[in-house]
């Protein structure tokens, strides 16, 4: 019973806070992806890379250029959009038509080149952007702006994409195009350009992501690595194209990885995460909010 | 070995001379072996009712008529009876046994064929594997020896060429239909639920399809459930036909008696009930003669 | 014929560990190396192969294989990552070839695989661990005022080879020294979030906290346990990640003041008045030659004093040797040479000794004399702490009031 | 309205359509009629820019077909409900009418456009926030047809409505034909159910094996032996 | 060619692999052979059911389990592998079950089961590194070394040996490769790769095959996994787990050309001789570029051989061996399996 009641202290409402924060900043990753790899169903392994180009991109203009962060954001957002719509038009372009396992290897070539472009070019240094922003503290709890941020820019993104993708035309093709590409033509879509603007999209999600990322985590070749396949898991737990889905995804794997972390070693914390993930596709396949058929 | 179109529809000539003198639907319909008894069978999909408490028996080697509107859940029966959904509730005792939310592939072992009113080829087998397949797998994967013999005797039967590496690319909307046809043959089944295998026919085709249907019950003594829309040619062939409506059956009986029940005509045949009527009344001078 | 020796060079210059130091000390051994090729050693020419490990363990036993055996180097030397030279070394002695190690520290290297042909000048991780936990234990009492059970230490560590082993000698110090261990846990250095990690410290209470770790995931415990409001009264550090303030001032600013750090001496820091007078041109040489490739960094790394001392001991004593007493640059002239090596204290630029243990010892191959120092880094600037003979300043401890982390 | 000189077309190295003329008129309801794989669907595909005529031109209203690109051709007002549907399965029915109003001229319309459908189809405003792939395969039809008017076309392009289709939809499918010409509509239908469509349309091609084989009004048609063997028997 | 004509190339082809040792001797290049041969038979494992669609990343897991569980057995009870790696292979095939029926039987296909495997790799990872006071860590894991008899250690010295049992251990896998695909599951999972309703609407028990090509694939996997560790004697987590391992199998598989037996073999040769060329070419004088290369030689690949180097080169050789297929996209976009 003590024990028990050991567990029950201020730090586990902290820990499940700070899940919830963690869950913020997953669910900024999950947004670009759920877009690209849920809706057009377009497989984006290298994904965490574009945001790891966006993370160099901003530091590099904040430290190097001097800027203002907030100048630099746009920017980035930008430069990501861009790359992502590049990546398309040179890698997944020519693959539309061939087995979604091959776009899954291509963009793993990509994965490649990127993290070998960024230690050419950047080399292989941890990059900080220095700016440290101030801390809420509750009595014994405190909280990162940062990841109130990138909670509240999670929030809004979601919201945002969301009535996007239901409420606009623009937003309606883009569900369509993954269902039925040769009959777009038919409703006067230019498939080419959707998938331009859907990757665009994606790439500045990937770009917005980066911008908060940054201020919580160091630059290097290999950040990806660290989110590249949480990121996956969550847009698929959400159940694929389902952003809402995906935003609570992000909460219930983070929970997971922060309580499961408290309790236990921190692995043990991811072993529970993946595990609840598997035990959940055979209970809710089509993710957490479909209803059962 | 391939044998043209023509050859089955000389085949099929044979079998309506033979059926004048011994009509086997009639005869078998006397000694009224059961082979399918449905019960209360429901399917809804979430708060929607598909199929509403639907009761009906089959005999062995009959073809009976399945019609509806559309959406009125006749594709859903046929995916309870052949496994690929389980129903919410009801019984579904095939040759005596009760076969609701078996698997698909068991049901297909005791003797339960279908077609897919949108044909499903498997377009990297050859056309041969297709139906070797449905008749390694349909049979309970006993002998793959057999399997390609009635895969052979399969193709024969609905007049597909039996070259073992003839591409299913290569087949219109007729082919593939009859491609269903075969491999639905070649898992050797008791029961045979045919899902409008006259979509998208010309007139010609649709004879003869019709005629493949009968030709195989009366061949092969295969008991059919038949689904189309083409009241012209499923009014001909069937020996009984149930109506259903909004999942629920609103009415069966022999084709003369259904096509002139004023419900059946408003919510299905429409303007059409003359010539169905007509030929139902064709049916009945057939069998009856 | 040119008489030559063949040195196979393993670091890793790209991937994860490269950032975390390997590349520095890829830099001091070759400054060392291409210092010797120009003279030569006793008439033989040296020629450098140089090789990437890609911070992976199966590229460096690939590269290791390839250069033994098909660019016919004579010996191998190098390594970052305990995690490759673990393997390495096993298939080194398998292949009768002789290796020498700078740095992967591990002491599962060697501990009781008998190893003939394999050495290393370096201390071992445990070591590491040991110094910082000696260290608190002479200091509890003026320091902390509190009985070495009453104080409360946190072992936290990256789980590779490295960290693993730095954390045993902590374990072992503490255990010695009668602390109250009240955390020990290993983390993955790539894992995304550490707050759990925090929050955990946080319950844990503990005055001081040994934290082994590369860079990034030193910054991201640092930040979010500055976030978390995590507070201690010091933090002692075991090279690697924190043997680069450069990093460290990156991400935390200020806060990198005060922070302990276990590593052998930065040569540059170094007491040279106890050191073999010839040593200091040496010093001297490889700053420059750093400073004339790395240009504008504030605190030279110690690990690239690490790569160029263990480097220059081998080029400067047992090579030598080998070639003078025991005839040529075989496998087997190398290892009686280094089984010869006998260098008192000061007289490496790292500051102590070499004395390799010998066959039939548990760790036959560690170099006995070795030992790290611990050094604070106090306004941009990293001084020796401890031990007592290297000294350069007091230290500051606990963290003084009014700094992000302190508990006062 | 539309004009088709001397198009062929085809598959890779298949050519499926050889020197087909054709002719629509504004108003008109126009039938194909043919025995399965003579073209009739390339026929139509090649219309809407699905597939490119490799030799041959196209003209709307004017307008060279063949250099427009297929997105654009809608903007043209013409409306291809092609073949088996084609919905989109995982988007509702709402969504897929939404879909048929795409484009910028028709966005705007598309409350009004709405209820017209809804109006020709009270069971798809039944059911309007259903999957379009779990309902059945009339209501599909119903669905694909509504997408297409969804785009305020002045051609509409019909392969195979009455597919799959109850005989009373059968029925009201092609009352529609009329109902869409009675609204100023130009119509392009091919049809297995010659019968029927005789009924509805003014003219008809008869097309096999990729040519043109007869054409002329209904009542012509109905009484030619060509016809009348191919596809009337009995 | 004809049969004939095929066997006698096998044999000649194998006769020449095997006396290649006995000639040629160069320890680097055998090394890199043994390399190229063992993990050749691992692509070869992952490809049983990747040709299938069932694209798995959860065989790094099957293979670091065949790798662990053999040198856990040895160090820690003493079993030699003889013993150990019908084990491992067995623990793999257990958890290629537990995770694959459910898999299978609430039809998690596509895109789901991609990610499945992903988070089972994970695990296995995970659970590796976290066990760390018996499997190392993150540190990696060393069998040790026998004191007595080599042959019942599996443990030589001499790469000769290793190249032998590698090669056979290779050809066991393109044998079973072949067995495959005569058999009639070959039909089964080829129709259920593409419909599983219309499959199982034939009669096929699509559950039972699926598993059965998993449970295939992954006792295969492991034993990859096992000889890769007698052979290296050594493992991490990284070398032979996880999601980067899964990730290298995919790329080799598809790179080489999942579709004919030898595709998976040509995807290592390709992969790994492309790797060493490359790293040893650039060397540390262009630091990184290795990997850029790669990478773009990677996307170049399957944007230009869609069908892998091998499948497409054989496909180029008889052009009209399926006939023309342009125009199977546009056809199956009508029934979604499952709508
Ligand atoms: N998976 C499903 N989820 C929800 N509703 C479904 C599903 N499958 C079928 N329905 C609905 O059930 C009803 C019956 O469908 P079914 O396909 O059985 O009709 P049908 O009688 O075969 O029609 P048709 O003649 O047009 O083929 C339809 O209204 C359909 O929308
Ligand atoms: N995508 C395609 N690729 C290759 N050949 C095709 C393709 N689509 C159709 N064909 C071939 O082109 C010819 C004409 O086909 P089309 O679909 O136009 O016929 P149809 O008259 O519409 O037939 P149906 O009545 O069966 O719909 C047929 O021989 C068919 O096999
Ligand atoms: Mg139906
Ligand atoms: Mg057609």
């Amino acid at each position: 019973m003590q024990a028990f009641l050991d567990i029950f202290d201020i730090y586990l409402l902290e820990a499940v806070i700070n899940g919830i924060l963690l869950g913020g900043v997953l669910a900024l990753l999950a947004l670009g992806l759920n877009l690209i790899f849920g809706v057009i169903d377009v497989t984006w392994i290298c994904y965490a890379e574009l945001v790891m180009i966006g993370m160099y991109a901003m530091y590099f203009i904040v430290q190097y250029y001097g800027l203002s962060y907030f100048i630099a954001a746009p920017f980035t957002i930008l430069l990501v959009a861009i790359l992502g719509a590049a990546l398309h038009y040179l890698v997944i372009a020519p693959l539309l038509t061939a087995p979604p396992i091959n776009q899954l290897l291509a963009t793993g070539g990509v994965l490649f080149v990127l993290q070998s472009f960024a230690t050419v070019a950047f080399g292989i240094d941890f990059r900080n952007l220095g700016i440290r922003l101030p801390v809420l503290a509750f009595g014994d709890m405190n909280f990162s702006y940062a990841r109130l941020l990138s909670f509240l820019a999670a929030l809004v993104g979601m919201v945002a994409v969301y009535l996007f993708m239901t409420r606009t035309f623009t937003g309606t093709a883009i569900r369509a195009i993954s269902q039925d590409r040769q009959i777009m033509a038919l409703m006067g879509v230019d498939t080419k350009r959707m998938y331009l603007i859907t990757s665009a999209l994606g790439g500045a999600l990937a770009g917005l992501a980066a911008c908060l990322l940054v201020l919580q985590y160091d630059v290097h070749p290999f950040v990806g690595l660290s989110f590249g396949p949480i990121t996956f898991l969550i847009c698929v737990l959400g159940g694929l194209g389902n952003f809402i889905g995906g935003f609570i995804a992000a909460f219930v794997f983070a929970e997971i990885i922060s309580l499961g972390g408290l309790f236990s070693d921190l692995e043990w914390g991811y072993v529970l995460a993946f595990a609840f993930f598997i035990v959940m596709m055979f209970i809710r396949p089509a993710g957490l909010l479909a209803r059962r058929r | 070995m391939a044998e043209e179109p023509g050859a089955a529809r000389g085949r099929a000539a044979t079998a309506e001379g033979h059926h004048l003198q011994l009509p086997v639907a009639q005869h078998s319909r006397k000694r009224r072996t059961l082979v399918l008894e449905v019960s209360g069978l429901v399917k809804r999909f979430g708060g929607f009712t598909a199929v509403n408490n639907v009761s009906f028996k089959v005999d062995q080697g009959e073809i009976l008529g399945l019609i509806g509107p559309n959406g009125s859940g006749k594709s859903t029966i046929f995916n309870m009876l052949s496994g690929t959904l389980a129903p919410t509730s009801g019984s579904i005792l095939f040759a005596g046994h009760e076969i609701a939310g078996l698997a698909p592939h068991r049901i297909i072992n005791r003797g339960i064929g279908r077609t897919f009113q949108i044909p499903r080829p498997f377009r990297r087998l050859s056309m041969f594997e297709n139906v070797a397949l449905a008749g390694f797998y349909g049979q309970g994967r006993h002998s793959r020896i057999k399997a390609e013999e009635a895969a052979e005797r399969s193709l024969a039967m609905v007049g597909l060429p039996t070259d073992r590496h003839a591409s299913v690319d290569g087949l219109g909307a007729a082919g593939l239909k009859k491609l269903e046809l075969a491999k639905a043959l070649a898992t050797a089944p008791k029961l045979l639920l045919a899902d409008e295998s006259l979509g998208g026919l010309d007139e010609t085709e649709m004879d003869q399809a019709a005629d493949m249907l009968r030709n195989i019950r009366d061949e092969l003594g295969i008991t059919i459930i038949w689904v189309e829309h083409i009241m012209g040619v499923l009014m001909r062939v069937v020996d009984r036909v149930m109506v259903l409506d909004h999942g629920e059956k609103i009415s069966e009986g022999l084709p003369s008696a259904v096509a002139g029940d004023p419900r059946v005509i408003e919510v299905y045949l429409g303007t059409d009930a003359e010539t169905t009527q007509a030929a139902a009344a064709e049916a009945r001078r057939r069998a009856g003669g | 014929q040119d008489k030559k020796i063949k040195i196979g060079v393993v670091f890793d210059l790209t991937g994860p560990l490269a950032g975390g130091g390997s590349e520095l000390n890829y830099v001091g051994a070759k400054i060392v190396l291409d210092h010797f090729a120009k003279t030569g050693v006793e008439g033989y020419k040296i020629e450098a192969v140089y090789a990437d490990a890609q911070s992976k363990p199966d590229i460096a036993i690939n590269e290791s294989v390839r250069l033994l055996e098909q660019e016919k180097v004579d010996m191998v030397l190098g390594f970052f990552s305990s995690a490759q030279c673990v393997p390495v070394a096993a298939r080194v002695e398998q292949l009768k070839k002789f290796m020498w190690m700078t740095t992967c520290i591990s002491s599962a290297v060697f501990n009781e695989k008998g190893y003939k042909y394999v050495f290393r000048p370096q201390a071992s991780g445990d070591q590491f661990g040991m110094m910082t936990m000696d260290f608190i234990a002479q200091n509890a009492k003026a320091k902390f005022d509190k009985e070495p059970k009453d104080l409360r230490v946190a072992i936290i560590h990256e789980d590779g080879a490295y960290g693993v082993d730095v954390s045993r000698g902590n374990e072992a110090g503490a255990k010695k020294a009668g602390f109250n261990v009240v955390m020990k846990e290993g983390y993955s250095a790539t894992a995304p979030d550490l707050s759990a990690l925090v929050t955990k410290l946080k319950r844990a209470k503990p005055d001081v906290i040994f934290h082994t770790g590369y860079n990034p995931d030193i910054t991201l415990l640092l930040r979010q346990a500055r976030e978390q409001g995590l507070k201690f009264g010091a933090l002692m550090g075991h090279g690697a990640g924190y043997g680069v303030y450069e990093k460290l001032k990156e991400g935390m600013g200020a806060d990198a003041t005060y922070i302990f750090n276990a590593d052998p001496i930065s040569i540059w820091l170094a007491n040279q008045k106890t050191m073999d007078p010839k040593l200091a041109p040496v010093i001297k040489m490889v700053g420059e030659e750093f400073d004339r490739i790395r240009p504008g960094v504030a605190i030279r790394s110690a690990h690239v004093g690490i790569g160029a001392s263990n480097t220059y001991v081998f080029m400067s004593d047992v090579l030598p040797r080998a070639i003078k007493k025991y005839g040529g640059v075989d496998p087997d002239a190398l290892r009686k040479a280094a089984l010869d090596t006998d260098i008192p204290e000061g007289g490496t630029m790292l500051g102590f000794g070499v004395k390799f243990y010998g066959e039939g010892t548990p760790m036959a191959g560690q170099n006995e004399r070795s030992f790290p120092v611990v050094i604070q880094y106090i306004d941009d600037k990293s001084s020796v702490v401890w031990p007592k003979s290297q000294a350069q300043r007091e230290a500051v401890l606990p963290l003084p009031k009014g700094t992000t982390y302190s508990y006062q | 309205m539309l004009e088709l000189r001397s198009v062929n077309a085809g598959y890779g190295t298949f050519q499926a359509l050889f020197d087909v003329d054709l002719d629509v008129k504004a108003g008109e309801a126009v039938g194909v009629i043919g025995p399965n794989g003579a073209g009739k669907t390339t026929l139509m595909r090649v219309i809407s820019g699905l597939i490119r005529p490799s030799r041959g031109s196209i003209r709307m209203e004017g307008v060279d077909v063949v250099a427009t690109p297929p997105h654009k051709i809608v903007s043209l007002g013409i409306a291809h409900v092609p073949e088996n549907r084609r919905l989109f399965p995982q988007l509702t029915v709402d969504d897929n009418l939404k879909m048929g109003a795409f484009m910028k001229e028709a966005r705007g319309h598309y409350g009004e456009r709405l209820e017209v459908v809804f109006d020709l189809f009270p069971r798809l405003k039944e059911r309007r926030n259903q999957m379009a792939g779990t309902m059945s395969g009339g209501e599909q039809q119903m669905c694909a047809i509504g997408r297409a008017l969804m785009s305020n076309p002045k051609l509409l392009l019909l392969d195979e409505p009455s597919a799959g289709l109850a005989p009373v939809v059968v029925q009201q499918v092609f009352e529609l034909v009329k109902r869409i010409r009675a609204r100023g509509l130009t119509v392009l239908i091919v049809e297995q159910n010659v019968q029927q469509v005789l009924r509805v349309v003014d003219r008809a091609y008869l097309i096999e094996a990729g040519t043109i084989r007869a054409s002329g009004t209904s009542a012509e048609m109905l009484a030619s032996d060509t016809v009348k063997e191919a596809y009337l028997g009995v | 060619m004809t049969r004939q004509g095929r066997l006698a190339a096998w044999a000649v082809g194998l006769a020449a692999l095997v006396a290649l040792p006995f000639v040629y001797r160069d320890p680097y290049h055998l090394h890199i052979l043994v390399l190229i041969l063992i993990w050749s038979f691992a692509y070869t494992s992952w490809s049983m059911m990747g040709r299938f669609g069932l694209v798995s990343l959860g065989h790094g897991g099957f293979m670091g389990i065949g790798a662990y569980v053999t040198a856990l057995l040895w160090n820690h009870l003493g079993w030699s592998p003889w013993i150990g790696i019908p084990i491992s292979m067995v623990a793999a095939g257990a958890l290629a079950l537990i995770v694959g029926y459910p898999c299978f039987r609430f039809r998690i296909t596509g895109h789901y089961f991609v990610l499945v495997t992903l988070a089972l790799s994970g695990i296995v990872l995970q659970v590796i590194t976290a066990t760390r006071d018996y499997t190392g860590g993150s540190l990696g894991y060393t069998p040790n070394r026998a004191s007595g008899n080599k042959l019942l250690a599996l443990q030589f010295d001499d790469k000769t040996t290793w190249y032998l049992i590698a090669l056979g251990v290779w050809l066991f896998g393109i044998v079973v490769w072949h067995w495959v695909d005569r058999s009639m599951s070959r039909y089964a999972l080829e129709a259920i790769s593409e419909d599983e309703d219309a499959a199982a609407a034939a009669g096929v028990d699509v559950t039972a095959e699926k598993l059965k090509i998993t449970l295939l694939s992954a006792l295969m996997t492991a034993l990859a996994g096992a000889i890769y560790c007698q052979y290296q004697m050594f493992i991490t987590p990284d070398t032979v787990s996880g999601i980067a391992v899964s990730l290298q199998m995919v790329f080799a598989a598809i790179v080489g050309g999942l579709f004919v037996s030898l595709g998976p073999t040509f995807g290592a040769v390709i992969t790994i001789l492309l790797a060493e060329t490359l790293r040893i070419g650039f060397g540390t004088k262009a630091v990184g570029w290795d990997n850029l290369v790669y990478g773009v030689l990677l996307v170049l690949f399957i944007i230009f051989l869609p069908k892998g180097i091998l499948g497409s080169v054989l496909d180029r050789l008889k052009p009209q061996r399926k006939g023309p297929r342009a125009h199977e996209q546009e056809a199956v976009q009508i029934a979604r399996p499952g709508a």
